[in-house]
């Protein structure tokens, strides 16, 4: 372990991943405790935003350009994901007008 | 041994005439059934008796003539039965002197009994069946008779069991008749139960002796000669494996043969029509079981003690059944009584090793007592079915042939002089009191001679008694029956023929101490050559005086138990009879009347706790134990777990990702559980192998840098997990270094990083012999 | 090895299938056609397994009117069927049995006869294939493949409590044959790794004449006792042998006439014969270890069956514990490993099939015309149908082995072969436990059991007085019925008095199987490894050698590593 | 409120980057021929470092030193505004999304998602991604965060109790669990050796086709001709994910009906 001062006077690579590895930590942490479909949909965003700062971080260590791409994928990915997703929503809550997932268990009985 | 043609014949008439009438038996008349069976019956009787007149004597003759030895008999091999391994059944019939006796009785009675029936049974409705069942029970009698080996004899054992179930049940719409064939039935088969394991020990016994593989009579028997250690060795205990196999094969007799205990069944076979009664449960098929202890003789005689027990039992039973005999009140209980004492008797005779006695008698007994139940038969059949002896009395002026040969017959069972029971019945005493066998206590001959002496007075007493209360005295059934009436000539021609033979028929067994001689001696001494020639004979001394003196007691006890049965019912039921009964005799009077308890007692020791036992592992056991605790249980448990799973996997996303972060976690952990490195050594020939643990998880597989020279240093080019060096080159102190997997071995500066290392003092084994264990084992451990 | 027959056995286990498809094709509403297709089908099926007597030689001890085609080439799975004495009576049984019971089932079954008819084809295929088929994938194929007509059977057509029945049948089997297939996957791991070569026959012949398949592995002892164990589970509960019986008394109660037959009829004996094809010859130590166990099961399951048998107030329940208790004389004939033994185990099979078949098609016939099977509410019938009650009587009495009868040739040489089984049962019979001459002794009890149940069935409902008003008018055996049982009536008397040629043609069989047994149990414990017998092939000789030098080099590793005390 | 808060907080920062990239800027280092943001020149390495050879040889070995060591002078010159940038996002990043997971209004958890991905933004500038960052602001912060406002316009019902209370234990493992995770993999990441800091880059400055290291022209090259074959598919995703998302969010077709039947019905 590196002295602490280096850990913060000098910013490495290091401090990117784990401050992704943060990001994803907390929005894991978004999913498993709130109830509401729209919050539980950020934190999935947080999570893959997560992934795309690690992504990044590793792109500019490699050198490789590669991972640029691949965050813009993520990008669309999220993007597709979060359209379907909110439609479900609207859809949902059209029908029994709330979007608790705790509520959403017609396929559990 | 020589063989004899068309003797499948005597069997197969009855068979073929059992099978018209039952399956046509409906669509044909009355007269063409009882045309076809007593037709079947005949012809199998007058080819028997051609067999045995014809074939049978020119055999005996040239078997004299040569003088030979062993078995004499005549062989019909019809077709291999079972063959299976070293196992070779034939279905063969053998005719020798014994079972010639035998087939003569069986088909002679039996003829005269269906003709009897045609008079009996003529308001019959399922004539066609009855007459069938008995043309079936013939067939099977006369199998049993003629099977030449024990398989062969159990066909017919079971099939005379079987046909008594059908006809002791034949008027099944009355639940007792039904109940009373069934247990007919079952205590027979706990006989055969007994019978086949007692064939069973033979077979074990004997087969692989002399190529002995078929159960045969003969072989048997032969195997008995040759080798007589095989039956004498020791089996149970101290006893001969004979006396195991005679003893279970004799329960099996007991049971056909209606003795203690298995008796029980015969009484209540009086349900059956009378005709029945005399053919099946007098003449022929309880007598079986005789004919089997005869038939086995050279078995018997290879162990006293079966013989012991044979006897013992028989005499027990002719006892108990004759007092048994003196309180019925049903004309037919009484003649069920006798029979079974009387079956008693002749087991005592084979059992003493007098077996052409027991044979004897079993011939005599055969014609007096199916008289006896014909003549009871004719008498219900005047007095309208009723066989109440309360009722009748006087009844010799109503139907006087009847009274006449019932008279005769009554001589006879009574042993009165010149009678045939008496030479039979005389023959067995005598053999009785001669028997002394070796390993017989001394008084044993003797005792038995009392106990039958007294059952012979007691036989004496209870048949005349029932013969006075019947035809003497005044008739005392008005009320029940107006008009009693002499029955047809189908029914007392039979007993006439039967009264003549009860008469005359003792004459072919006359005691030896009677000299004859000339065709004289020939026919009063036949009997007894006659069956020993297929018996085992037993030596039996026995001094003219004594014979004599036996012959004197014999009859003495006949006419004693006729007078005191006179004295009392000679003009029909007495006063003092009455008050002793009510009175002082009163116990003893009801145990009689009562049978000695016997059926309760069985009900209560064996049918119900039977009942109590089936429901109870049935319910419990089968229901309880098994299906619900274990079967269901097991489904239970499984439908336990699915619900704790079911509360784990609830459909919500939210708990899902908790096990996926759980698990990623333990995923880490378990990889990442020991990182920290090491290294083991042990010696191997050529130096000492270094082998570097860099750890699991992360580290596995990362470079690695030796430090053998102890400078704390990385040796350069030290680089391969797994190092042999000779112990020259090795200091004491081996340092590991393990290269960061991830990050290299150099900070941002290019001098060395940290390396993670460990450090560890080696022990140096000498480098020719082998490590030893402790080193080895000492190496593996960080 | 009759070249000629081999189209025998392939046809007649594809008859029955064809005609299940084409009676599917019939219309839905006409139960005629598919009833008359369906007998037609398992009647020309019967024919066909006519030929097979045509075409086997009794003399000859090994399988005959084979075929052998590849399957699945890629496992070594071949559609190998044979035939042997042991297994021939059983097919002609099945056979036999089967139009017999659908000609029967015209009246029992109402709805849905097509697709009866279909299930009722597609099981005969399934019982005469796992009779015929070498191969222990294609066995195991077959033995599934008989569960789930049942299971329709039981399920579709069944009485009130038809649901628990059936799925209690499936499960109870399921577990069995489940373990069966571990221990078949063992096999074949382990004769592929000893070979090379991966097949699931029991003898595979290879293009160099090699002898290999499964029943040439000698496994190491405790691995055969395990192997053992598992298939007698799944036979065990196919018997079934005493603790496993329960699923029995429901599926027959449960069941209709037809699966009731065919149930006690013939998928008992595929019990037994899986025990004689398959568990012994290719475990012969773990048989000779659990043989003693087994044998005293099945003398429990004589008394125990007939004991219970005699407390139940359904008809067709008492028959189904009767069955108990008579597989019990079966199966302990079987264990007896005597020659008469092992035929008395068969025969007794035959005359099982038989009469128990019999007992139920008779039910069948009054459950028709009274729709109950209580006891209680019987009495006297006699009266009203005479013809009826004599051929019932018979059945009855052959059931409970009147000599004479087929019941009792069976019983009797099972018995036999018991009791004189003292030296050739295996020799580590533990001293704790009965003699085989008390066990023989103690199942002879049966004898007497048998018939006290059975007389008071038959009274109960033969005998006593008419008293039951519903009883007045019941007709006799119609001509249909008549067609039925007469053929049963006359085979039982035929196999009652002539035993032999049945017996000739199993008996080399029999030997055989019992030579091999005892040649194999004599192999002594070690590495699995193929039997030594000569003729075996150099390629597996050499893969031994060196599979032994591996070890040497092994032992002297260890004794490297571990020094030498 | 909140809202204004971050914003607030996100403008000082971006003064500051710049005021501390302007300082490096005084100092004359040499500028890059294209510098569109601030900062990144300071961080552009010395043009000796960068051969496409070199370039491929860095893919290659990880742990290796990176050739071309800096200057101590460069690295001093430039630690502490690039620290301090770091860590000034980073923690505005950690900040927003704690917002988004705590808020009970949904509202502030969407600005505070807009913050975090702003500062994420700026991060990727750091990381020299400026296509990227661009991109993130426009699809993010631009497009998909307008899409949940929207979203949320559209319910707008009354905020319901955060938490999911079913469940509680497991979450708490899980909670744990997540920690436990963050820490282990924290302290192995924190291992990087520093010597590839921000100061001298891992990567060149110009890629073979001689564009700048992640700028739109580069990223482009590399998606079009690496990577051809996933943005077809990415863009048939979205395509589908369009179709789907009206299909689904649409009213359901008995609803018109119903509601014509309505109007007539009340003449």
């Amino acid at each position: 372990m590196p002295n602490l001062s280096t850990v913060f006077s000098e910013v490495g690579y290091a401090h990117f991943l784990v401050l992704g590895a943060v990001l994803f930590a907390i929005g894991v942490g978004g999913v498993l405790l709130r109830r509401n479909a729209l919050i539980i949909m950020m934190s999935i965003e947080l999570m893959l935003n997560a992934g795309n700062l690690t992504i990044l971080t590793f792109a500019r260590m490699h050198g490789d350009l590669g991972g640029h791409s691949f965050a813009m994928i993520v990008m669309a990915v999220a993007a597709a994901e979060v359209a379907v997703g909110l439609a479900i929503v609207v859809a949902i809550f059209r029908g029994r007008r709330h979007v608790d997932v705790d509520r959403m268990n017609l396929l559990k009985h | 041994m020589d063989t004899v043609k068309f003797l499948w014949v005597v069997p197969f008439l009855p068979l073929a005439g059992a099978f018209l009438n039952l399956i046509l038996g409906k669509r044909l008349s009355r007269q063409t059934v009882h045309f076809i069976a007593v037709a079947a019956v005949a012809a199998s009787f007058f080819t028997a008796l051609y067999l045995v007149v014809g074939p049978l004597r020119e055999a005996y003759g040239v078997w004299k003539h040569d003088g030979r030895q062993g078995a004499f008999g005549l062989d019909e091999h019809l077709w291999t039965w079972i063959q299976a391994g070293d196992l070779k059944l034939d279905l063969a019939f053998r005719l020798d002197p014994l079972s010639s006796v035998m087939i003569l009785i069986v088909t002679f009675c039996s003829t005269l009994i269906h003709i009897y029936s045609t008079g009996y049974m003529e308001h019959e409705p399922r004539y066609g069946a009855y007459f069938g069942y008995l043309n079936l029970f013939t067939g099977a009698m006369l199998i049993l008779v003629l099977g030449s080996n024990m398989p062969v004899m159990f066909i017919g054992w079971e099939g005379v069991g079987l046909c008594s179930f059908l006809l002791i049940g034949f008027w099944f719409e009355n639940e007792a008749y039904a109940t009373a064939g069934r247990k007919a039935f079952v205590v027979n088969r706990i006989g055969d139960f007994a019978f086949l394991l007692g064939m069973f020990l033979l077979w074990w016994a004997t087969h692989g002796v002399d190529g002995g593989k078929s159960l045969d009579f003969v072989m048997l028997r032969d195997v008995a000669t040759a080798h007589p250690d095989i039956y004498e060795h020791k089996f149970w205990f101290d006893e001969r494996l004979a006396a195991a196999a005679g003893i279970l094969l004799f329960i099996g007799a007991a049971g056909k043969s209606a003795q203690l205990p298995l008796y029980v069944w015969l009484p209540d076979a009086m349900a059956g029509p009378t005709p029945v009664s005399a053919l099946i449960h007098a003449a022929t098929m309880v007598t079986a079981g005789v004919y089997m202890v005869a038939r086995l003789s050279f078995l018997f005689a290879s162990s006293t003690t079966a013989m012991a027990v044979v006897s013992i039992v028989g005499a027990l039973t002719a006892l108990t059944a004759a007092f048994m005999a003196f309180a019925q009140t049903d004309l037919k209980k009484v003649l069920a009584y006798s029979t079974v004492s009387q079956l008693g008797f002749m087991f005592v005779g084979v059992g003493t090793g007098n077996w052409s006695a027991g044979v004897f008698h079993l011939m005599t007994h055969a014609f007096f007592k199916a008289g006896l139940f014909l003549g009871a038969g004719s008498v219900m059949h005047g007095m309208e079915g009723s066989g109440d002896i309360r009722i009748m009395g006087g009844l010799k002026k109503y139907m006087p042939i009847t009274r006449i040969t019932f008279l005769i017959y009554c001589l006879a069972i009574a042993g009165f002089p010149l009678t045939s029971g008496f030479f039979s019945k005389d023959e067995i005493l005598a053999g009785a009191w001669a028997a002394h066998h070796d390993g017989w206590p001394a008084f044993l001959g003797k005792m038995l001679w009392v106990m039958l002496t007294v059952a012979a007075l007691g036989t004496a007493f209870y048949m005349w008694r029932l013969y006075f209360l019947v035809f003497e005295g005044e008739y005392r059934g008005k009320a029940q029956v107006a008009h009693p009436h002499e029955s047809p000539i189908n029914m007392t021609g039979p007993l006439m023929v039967l009264a003549f033979l009860a008469l005359v028929a003792g004459f072919i067994g006359i005691p030896h101490v009677i000299h004859l001689s000339g065709t004289l001696g020939d026919i009063g001494h036949f009997l007894p050559e006659w069956v020993g020639l297929s018996t085992k004979p037993m030596e039996m001394h026995l001094s003219s005086g004594t014979t004599y003196a036996l012959l004197g007691t014999a009859s003495v006890v006949g006419l004693l138990g006729i007078g005191l049965a006179y004295a009392l019912y000679g003009k029909g039921p007495s006063k003092i009879v009455d008050r002793f009964t009510a009175g002082a005799g009163k116990p003893l009077y009801e145990a009689s009347k009562n049978k000695l308890w016997v059926d309760e007692g069985y009900d209560y020791a064996f049918v119900r706790p039977f009942r109590a036992l089936a429901k109870g592992t049935f319910e419990i056991v089968d229901r309880f134990i098994i299906d619900t605790v274990l079967v269901n249980g097991a489904g239970f448990v499984m439908s336990l777990f699915s619900r704790v799973s079911r509360w784990i996997q609830n459909g919500q996303v939210q708990r899902y990702l908790v096990g996926v972060v759980f698990g990623a976690a333990l995923i880490f952990w378990w990889t990442s559980r020991n990182d920290h490195p090491s290294f083991s050594y042990k010696a191997v020939p050529g130096g000492i192998e270094f082998r570097a643990e860099p750890g699991h998880g992360l580290r596995s597989g990362a470079a690695v840098r030796w430090d053998f020279d102890g400078d704390g240093q990385p040796d350069p080019g030290e680089t391969a997990p797994v190092v042999i060096k000779r112990p020259g080159d090795v200091a004491s102190r081996v340092t590991l270094f393990v290269v960061d997997p991830v990050w290299g071995e150099t900070d941002k500066d290019g001098k060395p990083k940290h390396l993670a290392r460990v450090t560890r003092r080696v022990k140096l084994p000498v480098v020719e012999a082998p490590a030893t264990p402790a080193a080895a084992t000492a190496g593996g451990v960080p | 090895m009759n070249p000629t027959g081999g189209f025998v056995l392939p046809v007649i286990l594809a008859l029955p299938l064809l005609g299940a498809l084409f009676v599917m094709l019939t219309p839905r509403g006409e139960g005629a056609i598919a009833r008359g297709v369906g007998l037609a089908v398992s009647t020309a099926t019967f024919l066909m397994s006519l030929l097979v007597l045509r075409y086997f030689d009794g003399k000859d001890a090994g399988y005959q009117l084979t075929t052998d085609a590849v399957w699945v080439s890629s496992l070594g799975i071949h559609m190998k069927l044979g035939i042997d004495g042991i297994s021939l009576w059983l097919v002609l049984l099945t056979t036999f049995l089967t139009p017999l019971t659908l000609l029967a089932a015209t009246r029992s079954i109402e709805k849905h006869v097509r697709e009866f008819v279909a299930a009722f084809l597609v099981l005969e295929t399934g019982m005469l294939g796992a009779f015929v088929s070498l191969d222990l994938f294609v066995f195991y194929v077959f033995w599934e493949v008989m569960l789930i007509p049942m299971y329709l059977m039981i399920g579709i057509w069944g009485g009130q409590r038809r649901l628990y029945a059936s799925i209690k049948f499936v499960l109870y089997t399921m577990v069995g044959s489940l373990l069966m297939l571990v221990a078949i996957f063992y096999l074949y791991v382990q004769h592929g790794q000893i070979t090379g070569i991966y097949t699931t026959e029991l003898t595979h012949i290879t293009a160099s004449g090699q002898t290999l398949g499964l029943a040439h592995v000698v496994l190491p002892h405790d691995a055969q006792v395990w192997c053992f164990a598992a298939f007698a589970l799944a036979f065990a509960i196919k018997v079934p042998l005493f603790p496993l019986h329960t699923w029995l008394p429901d599926a027959h109660v449960e069941a209709p006439t037809p699966g009731s037959v065919i149930l006690a009829g013939v998928l008992l004996k595929l019990g037994i014969y899986g025990f004689i094809r398959l568990a012994m010859p290719l475990f012969p130590y773990g048989a000779a270890v659990l043989a003693p166990y087994i044998a005293i099961l099945a003398v429990i399951g004589i008394v125990y069956g007939a004991v219970v048998a005699f407390a139940q107030d359904d008809v067709k329940k008492l028959v189904a514990y009767s069955s108990v208790s008579h597989l019990g004389f079966c199966a302990l004939g079987l264990f007896s490993l005597t020659v008469s033994g092992i035929e008395g185990s068969i025969y007794a099979m035959l005359s099982h099939g038989l009469t128990t078949g019999g007992l139920f098609l008779g039910i069948g016939m009054l459950y028709e015309r009274r729709h109950t099977r209580r006891l209680a509410e019987y009495g006297g019938i006699w009266k009203q149908m005479p013809l009826f009650s004599g051929l019932y009587l018979i059945i009855v009495m052959g059931s409970a082995g009147l000599p004479g009868l087929s019941g009792f040739v069976g019983e009797f040489l099972s018995l036999f072969g018991t009791f004189n089984a003292g030296d050739t049962f295996p020799k580590a019979w533990p001293h704790y436990l009965p003699s085989p001459r008390l066990l023989a002794a103690i199942s002879t009890t049966g004898v007497i059991l048998g018939a006290i149940y059975l007389l008071f069935m038959f009274q109960k409902v033969f005998f006593g007085p008419l008293d039951k008003s519903k009883n007045g008018h019941l007709p006799d055996v119609t001509l249909r019925e008549k067609a039925v049982l007469l053929p049963l009536v006359v085979l039982i008397f035929v196999l009652g008095f002539f035993p032999r040629p049945f017996l000739a043609k199993m008996e080399p069989s029999v030997k055989a199987f019992l030579a091999d047994y005892h040649e194999k149990l004599a192999q002594p414990d070690g590495p699995a490894r193929m039997m030594s017998a000569d003729g075996s092939p150099d390629a597996i000789k050499v893969k031994l050698d060196d599979a032994a030098a591996k070890l040497d080099a092994a032992a002297a590793r260890l004794g490297n590593a571990g020094g030498k005390p | 409120m909140t809202a204004r808060v971050l914003t607030a907080i996100l403008a000082v920062l971006f003064v500051v980057l710049a005021f501390d990239a302007g300082a490096a800027h005084a100092q004359g280092a040499v500028a890059p021929v294209d510098a569109k943001i601030g900062p990144a020149p300071d961080f552009d390495p010395p043009r000796s470092a960068t051969t496409a050879g070199k370039t491929v040889s860095k893919r290659d070995s990880v742990a290796s030193p990176a050739p071309g060591a800096p200057t101590n002078a460069a690295a001093k010159r430039t630690k502490g505004g690039m620290a301090f940038a770091f860590w000034g996002f980073a923690a505005l990043t950690v900040l927003g999304s704690l917002f988004v997971i705590t808020r009970r209004n949904l509202i502030t958890a969407v600005m505070g998602m807009v913050g975090t991905f702003f500062a994420l933004a700026a991060l990727y500038m750091l990381l020299y991604a400026h296509f990227l960052a661009i991109i993130q602001m426009l699809v993010y912060a631009g497009a998909i965060m307008v899409l949940f406002v929207f979203v949320i316009m559209i319910l707008n019902k009354p905020e319901d109790e955060p938490f999911a209370l079913s469940g509680r234990v497991g979450k708490v493992l899980a909670g744990l669990a997540m920690a436990y995770l963050v820490f282990r993999i924290g302290s192995v990441l924190i291992d990087v050796p520093a010597h590839v800091t921000m100061a001298q880059n891992a990567a060149p400055a110009r890629t073979a086709a001689g564009d700048d290291w992640g700028s739109t022209a580069a990223v482009g090259m590399n998606l079009f001709n690496d990577y051809l074959f996933p943005f077809e598919a990415v863009s048939l995703t979205l395509l589908i994910a369009v179709v789907g998302a009206i299909a689904i969010a649409r009213p359901l077709k008995d609803d018109e009906p119903a509601a014509e039947a309505a109007t007539p019905g009340g003449h």
